[in-house]
């Protein structure tokens, strides 16, 4: 991607305030817009701005690029497949995550491996743009984050949004790549405001530090950032220090960014909005300690209850997502021991 | 209920109960005593109730999170509805799965699915268990013109057909998946149509006219039943409210609502009945009124229950 | 190629080639020279030749494992695809593929997929890359009989109908799905039947006519590229060996391969050609001879060559 | 299973050796004998035995509980699944793991989900019986184990045969649980030949010890048990001593026998036939940290390699899988720091 860095260097302008939902909103209009290449589909995507909104004026803009779907999720990402081998750009909308399952096959056995099944001579610059996340109360099929579920699978890459401007430099450095690559983003977050800057392009498997601190590492994902956030201000007043990390990339996963990171601070909680079981986070600690990185504490993780699916009753969907709360005795309860 | 009266009265008065549940549970979306998503069945009345009256005691059926019509034809408590609905322990399935999971195994409610199309499989799966056992029944499954486009329809239009499985495939076509209107996401218009690769009968019926949804589904399950295979009907209806509490349904075009609504399937039912004899407009103000105050109780009751805890939740996905 | 003898003489090289080849696969894999797996097509050379011969230089395609033939018909070096089958770094995809795979774009052959169905929204999405740019060019896609049940198959159909995308579907009805003879599986025998829920033509193709195969899909090709949509073409054909390396077929009545093999697609080429005065018998003994020289030769040039690394295969999974 | 535990105590049998193959073929019948509710699907799972010739004389026996299925992997399980929930116990054949994907839906939205949805009313006893595994030259598209991609999921159990004996036991508990069970078997293990105690069960979520040792803890699925076993009597002759633990189960997982190994040995190596990243190995190594659990060195993983898809050229499949010597390798080294 270092071109696209240079090119950034050059391009970046100042950073300007708007929420997640339009910070998705300019990235898709400026993919669409640089590129005649790229075209943008799924289901009522060109229709009244999309399902959450995120797609307003962009069928008025781009015209037959911006393409409704029948529902077929394993179709729709076989025809982005088969438009990207013949030098299109697809950028396709999962309306809930927990659609990706239906496209399974075209998710673990298409994408990631057309390009070595063919011997390097096609590439599949596929991006899958996925809503995901629980919290608003939609019940237990429409409330995945989704977001481990593919990081095992060579050939992909997938990334998730914790801010507008990591929803803006993450979509953006999907569509420039020449790989599938899976963006989450989170339904909680669209409406929470941000800096953006425009012509930025993330830098694929790098992480970000979003709070420095010195007494523990707090990496998280999405909606979890913000909580992780929210605990570290707790924290401060404990006169506890908290380094939280936003991911942005779980494949591939930016073990160094963590290893520096715990180096400083000695002590690691991971904040997750997925069961623990088989999640970046179990992956994260594994590499961590399989690389030797010395650790003053046990490692924490705060994730969804083992075994418990989420329910729609609110008070029970709230007290299954880590909180703030959560998050922070996890870190009071490392400093312990 | 063998006097084709009295089930027609309790046919009017399933369709009444049905409306006014949705019509309420609207306005407390939008008032916030209810939170999360709905999906509505205001005008597709005569599909659930017809339909379902066409069901024996021991069938089963599937449906879809836009299911509140069917839970109810099928005889759910109003009360334990609306307690699934808020999340509380009174709930059909103690609040854990919400507006697009009204399930009540007892009434053959085997489930309602918030996954398009997965309801399909399912319902041939009971179908083949009921053929395997040789017990004398049959299944039904609510699928939506939407979900005609997704691959699992086709799978157990398939199963089913080359299995000869006791089951009918209930297309409700009220020509719109989510925003889109059913032509721009399906090459026809007659969604019967999709029968023919399968060698299955395909019929197309006024989704609106009670008689005829029960009629056709009758005839449909007697097939069934006698070994003959399943059937596709395609009930053409329209769904008044938009696709969910968000949708404003601001894609339909003018008019179209209002030439529906002019034959409201409770309205015709309600004309026929009074030209039968068989009821007055007073007594239908009266059944009216009954079916809001028995909603409105069960908000009451619903209001009142408890939730479960987590810990609680938590037993609910093992058996072992 | 515009002289029709000419063509035809070229047909029937291929179908000889594609024959010879899959002969001499099979008995390497029996010897144990070639690993794996291989899925043969014996039987059903016309339908590869006479469809693709259908083709412009710029349309694509997409086919299955059992895709040795369309890969030959494309034009494909059958020491490439040898090579590819023995896991050389000399292969079409040096190797990591193999038999399942054989895939050459610089030939309009963007994809040889082993999951059933997978291919056939690749073709349709080629397709509306097309139509998107304006370029003038169409899709083929190849699918068996047996994968007319999986819901990719319908999703695709579907999104073709209703977007006109300018791509063909090729049913390459063998009568057999692995081990299950159609009707175990599905409820018709006339898989065009399958066209029917989308508004797109399906015709029904004799397969063991080259001259039928190749008529039928460039009026099918012609059809896509002038905005009117998509069709299906039902190619009625056989497989002569089992379902692969390791089926004896024991599962097919006896004299059904002898009956299809009377109308062998390379028998009655070769006999019209005669007939036409096109060739002699003698200059078919020659081209046989020849396509297998050229065969045998294949299977050295593969043999000498070598592997990857493991660390050069990591190269090819990831562009950036 | 407590139930199941004592009638077993009762009827369990002498062992008898035979194959992989054939203790598969034992369950199926005896499972189809022993309840009428029990019946069989697949791709021509009553065709000629079976693809893998697993299933033969089933069809001759049982008659119409084996059904030939279309091709649609995610229509027949949902058939499985609507059989269940009206009294039947059905188990479905996946004739590679590659095609669970194409069954997404249905294994994670649906079969995991559906008694929770339903408040606990109904019950899934679906088994599903999954061949995978690489080495067979069948390409990247159908080598995976797929072992992991589903353990994250609440409401699944997943199994994963490395024995005849574990083959029967393990088939036999599945069919026997109210919950969805997966029960991978390897391909390459059909023809291994072990010893089966006739009317055992296994006991859900206990791993077993297929070899005591004192220095190293070897944790294996499958494939892999048989190559730490080869490892172990290598590492033998050269005065190591090495225990292997057959896992057996990934959700749930037994972190606890494989803890109390690690207690007693000081070092662990996990060796997978799956990529590290969002794996049992990976979720193990995580859990015995957050323990706390005591390692006197660093644990390793042997693995697929980061990054690489499983090649067809057979060279290159043979360096992508684990072997003997690598895990022999990861355990010498793990003595040395
Ligand atoms: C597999 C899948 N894809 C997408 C969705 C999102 N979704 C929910 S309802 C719906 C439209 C369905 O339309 P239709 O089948 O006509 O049923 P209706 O809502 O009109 O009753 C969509 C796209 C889903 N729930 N499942
Ligand atoms: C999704 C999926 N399910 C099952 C298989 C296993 N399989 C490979 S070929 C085949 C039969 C396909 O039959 P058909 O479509 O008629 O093609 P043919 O082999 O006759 O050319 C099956 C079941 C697969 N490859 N993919
Ligand atoms: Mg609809
Ligand atoms: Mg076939």
């Amino acid at each position: 991607m270092s071109t696209l860095t240079e090119q950034q260097a050059e391009t970046v302008a100042e950073p300007t305030e708007m929420t997640y939902r339009d910070a998705v909103n300019l990235a898709l209009d400026e993919s669409l817009a640089d590129d005649p290449a790229v075209v943008f589909l799924g289901e009522d995507v060109a229709n009244a701005g999309g399902v959450f909104k995120t797609n307003t004026g962009l069928a008025e803009k781009h015209g037959d690029r911006v393409i409704n779907t029948p529902i077929c999720e394993n179709g729709f990402t076989g025809v982005a497949l088969g438009m990207s081998v013949v030098g299109m750009r697809p950028i396709v909308e999962f309306m809930f995550a927990d659609f990706m399952p239906s496209a399974g096959d075209a998710i673990v056995n298409q994408l990631p491996k057309y390009r070595f099944m063919s011997g390097g001579a096609l590439s599949v610059p596929v991006t899958l743009r996925v809503i995901s996340g629980g919290g608003g109360r939609f019940g237990t099929q429409h409330s995945a984050t989704g977001e481990s579920w593919f990081m095992a699978q060579p050939g992909l890459r997938v990334a998730a949004a914790a801010t507008p401007g990591a929803a803006y430099e993450l979509l953006k450095a999907a569509v420039r790549s020449d790989d599938p690559v899976i963006v989450h983003e989170h339904k909680l977050l669209y409406t929470r405001k941000g800096p953006v800057r425009r012509g930025a392009v993330a830098e694929i498997g790098r992480a970000a530090i979003e709070r420095q601190g010195d007494d523990v590492t707090i990496v998280a994902t999405m909606l979890m950032v913000d909580r992780a956030l929210q605990a570290a201000r707790m924290l401060e007043t404990e006169g506890i220090s908290a380094e939280v990390v936003d991911l942005r990339w779980i494949r591939p996963l930016d073990v160094g960014t963590v290893a520096a990171s715990v180096g400083r601070t000695g002590r690691l909680v991971v904040a997750e909005e997925q069961w623990h079981d088989a999640g970046w986070g179990a992956t994260l600690i594994s590499r961590l300690v399989m690389q030797g990185v010395y650790l003053a504490s046990r490692p924490r993780a705060v994730s969804l209850p083992d075994d418990v699916l989420i329910p729609f009753s609110p008070p029970l969907e709230d007290a299954a997502i880590p909180t703030a709360e959560r998050i922070a005795d996890a870190v009071r309860d490392s400093l312990r021991s | 209920m063998s006097d084709p009266h009295s089930q027609r009265l309790d046919w009017y008065r399933q369709m009444l109960l049905i409306r006014a549940f949705e019509d309420t549970v609207q306005r407390l979306f939008m008032n916030g005593r209810i939170e999360g998503t709905t999906h509505l069945c205001q005008g597709q009345e005569a599909v659930s109730v017809g339909a379902i009256a066409a069901m024996d005691p021991l069938d089963v059926q599937t449906n879809t999170y836009r299911g509140h019509g069917e839970a109810l034809a099928l005889g759910m408590d109003p009360a334990v509805a609306m307690a699934e609905l808020m999340g509380r322990s009174t709930g059909g399935s103690k609040g854990l799965g919400g507006s697009m999971h009204l399930i009540d195994t007892s009434k053959g409610n085997i489930g309602a699915n918030a996954i398009v199309g997965a309801g399909l499989p399912i319902a041939v799966g009971a179908a083949m268990a009921f053929k395997l056992r040789g017990d004398p029944n049959a299944a039904l499954t609510f699928v939506g013109d939407g979900a005609t486009n997704i691959g699992t329809f086709h799978e157990a239009m398939n199963m089913a057909a080359v299995w000869k499985a006791p089951v009918v495939f209930i297309v409700v076509n009220n020509l719109y998946g989510e925003y889109s209107p059913l032509r721009m996401t399906t090459p026809i218009d007659d969604l019967a149509r999709r029968a023919e690769p399968y060698g299955m009968p395909g019929v197309i019926v006024d989704g609106q006219d009670v008689d005829a949804v029960h009629a056709a589904t009758s005839e449909a399950l007697a097939r069934a039943r006698s070994g003959d295979g399943p059937s596709l009907l395609e009930m053409k209806t329209y769904r008044y409210r938009g696709h969910s509490r968000s949708d404003p349904a601001k894609y339909r075009p003018d008019g179209e609502l209002d030439a529906w609504q002019e034959r409201d399937p409770i309205l015709l039912l309600g004309r026929r009945l009074i030209e039968d004899g068989a009821m007055t407009d007073d007594e239908q103000t009266a059944m009216r009124e009954a079916v809001q105050a028995q909603v409105d109780a069960a908000i009451e009751q619903a209001e009142a229950a408890p939730y479960l805890t987590l810990e609680e939740a938590g037993s609910y996905v093992y058996a072992d």
